[in-house]
């Protein structure tokens, strides 16, 4: 049942075609190769198309996907039970070969995106046609999370392993609840339903995700029924969307944090705690939240937000603000006068920035910004071209504390604590979960207070959704098409 | 007259030759040439005036760039006091063009429009002599005065000027360096009736004050016998006919010459004559194969005009001509009757 | 056949300065080996890329394999895609030329009759309107037209859809948006062209033998006052294409212009390169074309 | 001959050719274009706030005459509490900084390469600037830019650089062909007649004579510039923050062209405003460097 | 010289008073054809003579009812076989124009469609001014071509305008005009671009025309002696005014008023040599910027304070009319 690929915003007043959901996506898929890609908007698409051994569910429990039930044997082994009468969409059986397979694949490939992710997997023992033991090179109190994102994502060892890579790519096969029909580039990737999937028939007969890089482009989508689901709308135009017949704003907390790294390295001015503290106290993160997001986010002191391993509550939906304080703090450390801190921010996120920038300026800190492309952002972040001041949004799609590893010596950011290294070193093979947990809250803590990084917020997705469907947006951002209704 | 024996070469033209090569067509190996001026020779003496005329694209323009070195020549030479304009070195050219000067038909294209009036007579001086702007502004004055317009006029812009003012300044300026030849290209054709004549005898006030020599180029016969002391009828690129101003007038002997004078209107509606006319188009100067050039339009054509070019030939007194079966009767066409 | 073969022995030194400039910019954008390698590549993985690429060549060297692979048509692998680049644009490039070939059509619709209206009606009101409003056309950045029309046309009369590009509705705004800035510009040059033709005396002519002013201006003066407009069209073509690059986003058309951008923003610079070039020759080839088409109409050049 | 000093005396600059050549569009657009610069160079003193001085709190306050507005901020605050007509007249320095330098920079290129080219018409260096010319127009100049700011960074020097050497080709263009028709003009042989120099014929006779031409082709090129500036903005490649530009203005407010027009609004007036005034401005000046135009008092 | 209604009746064209003017922007108005009358009957030819920017051209767009746009016929009436057609339709006048009266221009190479080929545009007039069926038209073109002496007709009807010499072109332009057999050719400045040899060629033609077929012809030119060849009555325009009017030889042997003396003067003539040429000093006068009086006076020799005031066209030998207060005697008129 492949019908004809119609104007998406003619779609939906078809009755025939009710069964068609469409999402309007800022950007196009980059790939359909789960393994090669880090991108989440692609692995929001990708997710309907191939399972994993577990996927988390809307408050990021971890649950059975091709996996029915599993148990660590050992620290480095982990068994898995898998379920039986499961097909690829081509018509193969799926086995615990798959799963072998898939995950070496990853494991083993240095040049797929995600091999430093799953490279602590040694190897993958089949047990029985329904039962794999995954052994980990170390202790690896992640794995179930490390199983639970694309890069998991189970692939047809036979057939792929037939046509090759490049060829199974251009029509890829998975066991997920739809179908790949058709990709045509920077417009539409457009999946149909896998009618033998095996938890039961889905949903939808086709799914579009359009491509609509221009924001307001993408509400007057949604608004003129040209779309069910239009991503990343512009805060201000919430009430457009919630005041229009047929339409309203979905906001749900995304695992995306806004943050100020600030340099520790000798010679920023920032290197001065009493700096990095006065710039801390100097923005007024709800200020930014109401205004520049219209409410959809949390200020936060950490990056671990509830829902995440290892989070420490009691610095969640909380801020310090205080700009007599701040001004103080200058005082003392020498910059009565004002200090200028250049700074650079992810263009994606200019607003924020430039809000945040006035806020500096009351106090006397210039904000010296240079809005950096988003796309070149990424790349400079790693070749360490980035000012003493990084102004970014950092998410965390393995739900886990571990994303803290990001303030070791040596990583991106010029902070270094040999305590915070410590305790990262000890949490990274712990696999008692308690007193891993606590020790990722000391991390948390202890970054507070340094500020060696400044949180801000966890921002919230911000979806216009149809009123014909019920969709609640994810906090993991993906798009789990099947879990999508008609109203 | 000032200048009294014109006996003195002063420009020489031997066999001039500007072949434009035109373009090329698909599968032609050669490109077809255009011969605009093909042969031509004459002298110039000090003092005189030589007229030429002919149809239009008969080669007079191209004539008069080639001695005046716009054009680079296909062959031939053309001596200007002595020496070889094409052949000489740059600074030996920037001293014969002091005494080689020009004045162009179009007098609203001859004079650069964004200066003004003393700024372009002065101009050769600003070129040639080193004077300060006191010296200048004092010759533009007399320069002025002497082609008849005022002080007045120093500080105006060409558009400024009537066609026949702008003519004057444009003798004005060929006058400034005391030349010895002025190239006068077509220096009435565009200028109304009443104004040609205030020109003609401009130019020729002006020859007589400084004995220099004109080669003078029209379309009108009339206007090239009253200014000239010897006259040459072009045809296709050469010289057909060259004599003394009364003898090549009372005496034609090219019959392309005698079709000419015949085609001038009566001057009187007595003088109204039977049309009697040279028929067919002027020629393409490309379907020159050899042979006489005039040969499809002469009425006197023998087999002998196919076969040979006919070369400039003099009678003995200084009358040359450039036909096989000249005529000296002035005969008639065949006549039109219309 | 000739001019032809002239036009096209002429483009090749343009074609070899036109690579040359091109490939100096990807020269300057720098060493496209750390894009293609993984972050935690050695120095010696470096070395041993950039020597497999032929990075390690003198500029001179490297310029000639250059040449030599695009004679070959090779124009490099996009590594964001992993696919030869001219593949990846000559996928898109309909779509582009589609919506360029449209905004023509509009840009040619609008103008004739206001550029022929506002020359008959000279120095009128009229007039005075065509010229005003064809320099505020003119004067509009295309991204503000485009959000513009589809805030009016498609959201609120919702007459077209918003965006993509699957029925021909969807061509209407994009394509006037895109066609807007040349109807301007083509505008004042018809104006000007008919005006210069009005003056001629053949029109006279055709008045004096009694002729019908309709039949004169459409017979006599449009086909002349055409031809230099015909001209324009080659000369305005690649500025066409440089405006679909920013069309495109607002109406989120899949042509080379939106993969144009990906891959600048990517520095895949094997896709730039190819997109750069394929534009460049398609406009040389519509230049050609439209210089045919300017001897086909023009018998003055026909017959030389 | 009394009456003639007289008059002279009366034909300055100001009094014959300004107000003689007819042209009321060309005047206004003279005078709205002399306002601009004059807003740009006074920007200080004439912007009623910082035009950098956001406040979050008062954002997307709607111009005065709207329910909300006040005459604190006239023309409203943009998406992050700044005065938008501050940045308005500040916007104007860097866009016709833009506009003026790039035009400088691809006006002394063209003009010198035309110049030389169409006076040497045909000569090997005619041949290859010529070859350069067709290579530069087959690639659209948005295209050419885009890819030069990636390469180099944007910013706003580079900006200005690009674009300037990448637009110089259509004023190469327009002087040859000025310079090769001017050529065979019978003012300059009979220059030539006289042994000038290539360089006097050049400097007296062609370059005055293509001035009026290149100053309209220049001022569109002016307007040019800045539509090029708010393309580039708009794909994010503009000028960039703090240094605001009309461009960049357009574009902070093309997320709220529904919801908070006047963000977009008013600085798209402002580029329409400028190109208008410029356009006319353009061809009032061809009239004004042409002495043709100049009615002196007719000849006796 | 103001023909009653009765004279208009037998005239061919008679035109009165005409006075056309062109708005010079900001509400001036220039006068560029001044109380012009005169009239043409049929089979005559009627010169106009003339300096440039005499206002020839314009009297003849009068009449052919092209004016350009800015231009207005201000005053005036002009008869065409006795009906006053400046009132008409415009539908009329274009129907006039063709089968009554036809036009020549000055620029063979611009009056031509060079868009089209020469047997269509021929075609063009006889389609609308004559019945003929198409095949029929195609024929009579080429018998046209035959008819101006067009050599090789079939083959020159299928060339474009710009393969043909400019003396061709002028042919064509005839052939255009014979296509309808006008009873009036207007002729403006035909061979001023052309050869003498050419010249003589299309004037034979022309007056073949007129003498063959009764047709009126309206000669425009600056050449007196294509005047001298080809007409039998001639008007002398001044600064958009007749000075003078008479019959050809009449003018020839007596010109009455100073500037057609000087005219006549200042031509060089092949039969005869003088030193220095006769000239008429100054230039022709701006349009806009007139003189007072007698626009002629500040060139004239004769000129006095009476000149201030402009004279009348009056009579002063039978059917001469001059436009001076200071006619030249007959004593001093010297000129052979
Ligand atoms: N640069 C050129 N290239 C090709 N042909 C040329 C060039 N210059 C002149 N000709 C041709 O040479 C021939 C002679 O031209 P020239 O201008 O000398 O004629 P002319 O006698 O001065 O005519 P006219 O009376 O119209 O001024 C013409 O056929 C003309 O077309
Ligand atoms: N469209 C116009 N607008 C304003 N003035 C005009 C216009 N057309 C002609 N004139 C003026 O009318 C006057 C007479 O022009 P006209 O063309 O009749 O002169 P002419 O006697 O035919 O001259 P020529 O011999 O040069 O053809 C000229 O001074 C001219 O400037
Ligand atoms: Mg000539
Ligand atoms: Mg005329
Ligand atoms: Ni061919």
């Amino acid at each position: 049942g492949i019908e004809d690929p119609d104007s998406p915003s003619t779609s939906s007043d078809d009755s025939e075609e009710n069964n068609v959901l469409t999402i309007a996506n800022p950007a196009d898929i980059t790939t359909l190769d789960p393994q090669n890609n880090s991108v989440i908007t692609t692995s929001a698409v990708l997710v309907n198309i191939y399972n994993k051994l577990v996927k988390r569910d809307e408050s990021g429990e971890i649950i059975a996907d091709l996996a029915t039930d599993w148990e660590p044997i050992d620290d480095q082994t982990w068994e898995f039970n898998l379920q039986p009468d499961v097909t690829f969409q081509n018509g193969d059986a799926f086995t615990a070969e798959d799963v072998k397979f898939s995950l070496e694949r990853v494991a083993k490939d240095d040049s797929l995106q995600q091999y430093s992710t799953f490279n602590i997997i040694d190897s993958v023992e089949v047990i029985d046609d329904s039962t794999v033991r995954i052994h980990t090179n170390e202790p690896d109190p992640q794995l179930l999370s490390r199983l639970a994102i694309a890069g998991a994502s189970i692939l047809p060892a036979a057939y792929f392993e037939e046509v090759g890579s490049d060829e199974f790519f251009q029509d890829p096969v998975g066991t997920g609840p739809y179908e790949l029909n058709n990709w045509n580039r920077d417009e539409q990737v457009e999946l149909v339903k896998f009618e033998d999937y095996f938890e039961g028939e889905p949903n939808w007969d086709t799914v579009h995700f359009n491509v609509v890089p221009e924001d307001s482009t993408r509400v007057s989508e949604l608004l003129t029924d040209g779309t069910d689901i239009a991503f990343n709308i512009p805060t201000a135009d919430f009430d457009r969307i919630d005041d229009n017949d047929g339409t309203h704003v979905a906001v749900e907390p995304i695992q995306r944090v806004i943050q100020l790294w600030l340099s520790t390295e000798d010679g920023a001015a920032t290197a001065d705690p009493a700096v990095r503290e006065a710039i801390d106290l100097a923005i007024n993160n709800q200020v930014i939240i109401d205004e520049i997001l219209n409410g959809a986010g949390t200020a936060t002191r950490t990056q671990i937000s509830p829902g995440n391993f290892g989070a420490d509550e009691s610095l969640y939906d909380t801020f310090e603000y205080d700009q007599e304080r701040a001004r103080e703090l200058l005082a003392e450390a020498g910059y009565e006068d004002g200090v200028t801190v250049e700074i650079s921010v992810n263009n994606y996120y200019t607003e924020m920035a430039q809000v945040m920038e006035g806020m500096l300026a009351d106090v006397g800190i210039t904000a010296d910004i240079e809005l950096v492309e988003q796309s070149q952002f990424a790349e400079r972040l790693f070749n360490e071209e980035l000012r003493e001041g990084v102004f970014v949004g950092w998410g965390n799609d393995m739900f886990d504390g571990s994303t803290l590893e990001l303030f070791r010596e040596s990583n991106v950011t010029s902070y270094d604590n040999p305590e915070v290294d410590s305790l990262l070193d000890a949490a990274a093979t712990n696999m008692n979960e308690e007193e891993r947990a606590e020790q990722f809250k000391e991390i948390q803590q202890i970054l507070a207070e340094d500020r060696g990084v400044v949180y801000l917020f966890q921002l919230q997705g911000r979806y216009g959704v149809s009123d014909r469907i019920d969709y609640t947006p994810r906090l993991d951002e993906l798009y789990y098409v099947d879990d999508i209704t008609l109203n | 007259m000032l200048n009294s024996d014109k006996t003195e070469p002063l420009l020489v033209v031997e066999q001039l030759q500007k072949h434009f090569p035109l373009k090329k067509k698909w599968r032609e190996k050669h490109p077809p040439l255009l011969k605009a001026v093909d042969g031509v020779s004459l002298t110039i003496y000090r003092g005189e005036t030589l007229g030429i005329v002919g149809e239009s694209g008969s080669g007079k323009s191209t004539l008069a760039k080639l001695i005046l070195r716009l054009l680079e020549p296909t062959g031939g030479k053309v001596y200007f006091q002595g020496k070889n304009l094409h052949t000489q070195t740059a600074s030996e050219q920037r001293q014969s063009s002091k005494h080689l000067q020009a004045v162009f038909q179009d007098p609203y294209s001859s004079l650069n429009p964004r200066m003004r009036a003393k700024d372009l007579v002065t101009e050769p001086l600003l070129i040639h002599e080193n004077l300060t702007n006191q010296e200048r502004a004092e010759r533009a004055v007399e320069l002025l005065e002497e082609v008849g317009l005022g002080t007045h006029h120093l500080n105006r812009y060409p558009h400024q000027f009537s066609g026949g003012q702008r003519q004057r300044l444009s003798i004005a300026r060929a006058l400034a360096l005391k030349p010895d030849l002025i190239i006068c290209d077509e220096p009435v054709s565009a200028l109304d009736v009443s104004i040609q004549a205030q020109i003609l005898n401009l130019l020729k006030k002006l020859q007589q004050d400084y004995g220099m020599a004109y080669l003078f180029i029209a379309h009108g016969l009339p206007a090239v016998k009253h200014i000239s002391d010897r006259v040459a009828i072009m045809y296709a690129g050469r010289i057909v006919e060259l004599a003394d101003q009364d003898t090549l007038f009372s005496n034609p002997k090219h019959p392309y010459t005698q079709g000419l004078l015949q085609a001038v209107p009566p001057s009187h509606p007595r003088d109204r004559k039977k049309h009697v006319l040279v028929k067919g188009e002027p020629p393409s100067m490309l379907q020159q194969k050899g042979g006489c050039s005039f040969y499809t339009r002469c009425p006197y054509g023998q087999p002998m005009c196919l076969e040979k070019t006919p070369d400039l030939i003099e009678d003995g007194t200084r009358h040359y001509h450039a036909c096989f079966y000249p005529n000296d009767s002035n005969t008639q066409y065949e006549e039109e009757t219309l | 056949m000739s001019y032809i073969k002239r036009s096209l022995l002429q483009i090749i030194p343009s074609l070899i300065i036109l690579a040359f400039i091109i490939f100096a910019l990807v020269y300057l954008a720098g060493d496209p080996v750390s894009l293609m390698l993984p972050e935690n590549a050695t120095a010696e993985d470096r070395a041993i890329l950039a020597k497999s690429l032929g990075l390690d060549q003198p500029f001179y060297i490297q310029f000639f394999d250059y040449m030599k692979n695009l004679i070959t048509g090779n124009f490099g692998e996009s590594y964001l895609y992993n696919e030869p680049a001219l593949g990846l644009v000559t996928e898109r490039l309909g779509a582009t030329l589609w919506l360029s070939a449209m905004a023509m059509f509009v840009a040619i619709g609008i103008s004739i009759p206001l550029g022929i209206i506002a020359a008959l009606k000279r120095n009128t009101l009229i007039d005075f309107l065509v010229s005003a409003i064809s320099i505020v056309g003119k004067a509009m950045p295309n991204f503000w037209i485009g959000i513009m029309l589809i805030l009016f046309f498609a959201v609120t009369f919702q007459i077209f859809p918003v965006s993509g590009a699957s029925s021909p509705m969807h061509f209407v705004l994009p394509s006037i948006t895109l066609g807007v800035a040349l109807a301007a510009e083509m505008t004042r040059l018809i104006r000007a062209s008919v005006l210069e033709i009005l003056d001629q005396e053949f029109v006279q002519t055709a008045r004096s033998k009694g002729q019908l002013e309709w039949i004169v201006i459409s017979k006599h003066v449009f086909l002349n006052a055409l031809i230099p407009v015909v001209t324009i069209i080659g000369l305005q073509f690649p500025q066409l294409i440089g405006g679909a690059i920013v069309v495109e986003t607002v109406f989120s058309w899949p042509g080379i212009g939106r993969l144009l951008l990906r891959a600048m923003e990517a520095k895949d610079m094997a896709v730039v390169q190819a997109i750069v070039f394929v534009i460049a020759l398609i406009t040389i080839v519509v230049n050609i074309l439209t210089d045919l088409l300017y001897r086909f109409l023009d018998p003055r050049i026909k017959y030389e | 001959m009394k009456k003639l000093t007289k008059r002279k005396k009366a034909n300055t600059l100001f009094s014959t050719r300004f107000f003689r050549v007819p042209s009321p569009l060309g005047i206004s657009g003279l005078i709205v274009f002399i306002l601009i610069v004059l807003l740009a160079l006074a920007a200080p003193w004439i912007a009623p706030h910082s035009p950098y001085a956001s406040d979050a709190t008062q954002r997307l306050i709607p111009p005065f005459w709207l329910e909300g507005g006040s005459l604190e901020h006239i023309l409203g605050t943009d998406n992050i509490g700044r005065d938008v007509l501050s940045r308005l007249v500040y916007g104007s320095r860097i866009s016709l900084l833009v506009g003026f330098l790039s035009v400088l920079i691809a006006g002394c290129i063209g003009l010198i390469l035309g110049l030389v080219s169409g006076y040497f018409g045909g000569s090997w260096f005619d041949q290859l600037t010529m070859r350069f010319v067709d290579a530069m127009l087959a690639i659209p100049t948005l295209l050419l830019v885009l890819v030069a700011v990636i390469v180099l960074e944007p910013s706003l020097w580079t900006l200005i650089l690009v674009i300037g050497l990448t637009s110089w080709v259509q004023y190469t263009r327009l002087v040859r062909s000025e310079t090769l028709s001017l050529k065979e003009r019978e003012f300059i042989q009979s220059s030539k007649t006289q042994g000038a120099s290539h360089f006097h014929i050049i400097r007296t006779h062609i370059f005055p004579n293509v001035l009026s031409s290149f100053t309209v082709v220049a001022t569109i090129g002016i307007a040019s510039a800045i539509m090029t500036e708010s393309s580039l903005s708009f794909l994010g490649l503009g000028v960039q923050p703090p240094d605001i530009t009309w461009g960049g203005m357009l574009n902070d407010g093309r997320n709220y062209i529904a919801t908070s027009w006047w963000i977009a609004t008013f600085p798209g007036l402002a580029i329409t405003i400028t190109i208008l005034a410029i356009t006319f401005l353009g061809d009032w000046l061809r009239d004004f460097l042409d002495p043709r135009l100049y009615q002196g008092d007719d000849t006796k | 010289m103001n023909q009653t209604n009765d004279s208009n009746q037998e005239m061919l064209l008679s035109v009165n008073d005409l006075t056309t003017t062109f708005s010079a922007g900001k509400g001036q108005v220039v006068t560029v054809v001044n109380d012009v009358s005169f009239h043409v009957a049929p089979g005559e030819v009627v010169a106009i003579v003339g300096e440039s920017g005499s206002g020839k051209s314009i009297t003849s767009l009068s009449i052919m009812g092209l004016l350009k746009s800015g231009g207005e016929i201000s005053d005036g009436t002009i008869y065409y076989k006795g009906e006053d057609i400046l009132p008409l339709s415009k539908k009329k006048r274009r129907k006039l124009r063709g089968k009554e009266m036809a036009m020549i221009f000055q620029e063979p190479m611009s009056s031509l469609n060079p868009m089209q080929r020469v047997s269509k545009q021929i075609e063009e007039s006889l389609a609308l001014n004559t019945d003929l069926t198409r095949k029929e038209r195609q024929l009579r073109a080429i018998n046209l071509l035959q008819q101006v002496d067009i050599p090789d007709a079939e083959q020159v009807a299928s060339r474009y305008p710009h393969q043909l010499s400019g003396g061709m072109r002028q042919r064509v332009m005839i052939a255009i005009a014979l296509a309808s057999s006008p009873k009036l050719l207007i002729a403006d400045e035909p061979t001023t671009a052309l050869d003498v040899t050419i010249q003589a060629q299309i004037l034979a033609l022309i007056k073949e025309l007129n003498e063959a077929q009764e047709t009126g012809v309206l000669f425009i030119t600056h050449d007196l002696g294509v005047v001298a060849d080809i007409a039998d009555r001639v008007l002398v325009m001044y600064a958009g005014r007749i000075v003078e009017e008479a019959t050809v030889t009449e003018l020839f042997d007596h010109p009455k008023h100073p500037y057609t003396l000087g005219l006549l003067k200042a031509v060089p003539k092949l039969d005869e040599q003088k030193e220095w040429l006769d000239v008429i000093s100054g230039n022709a006068p701006d349009l806009a910027r007139l003189p007072e009086g007698c626009p002629f006076h500040p060139r004239c020799p004769k000129a006095t304070d009476a000149c201030l005031k402009l004279p009348a066209l009056e009579e002063q030998r039978p059917n001469h009319y001059v436009r001076c207060i200071h006619p030249i005697s007959e004593e001093a008129n010297n000129f052979a």
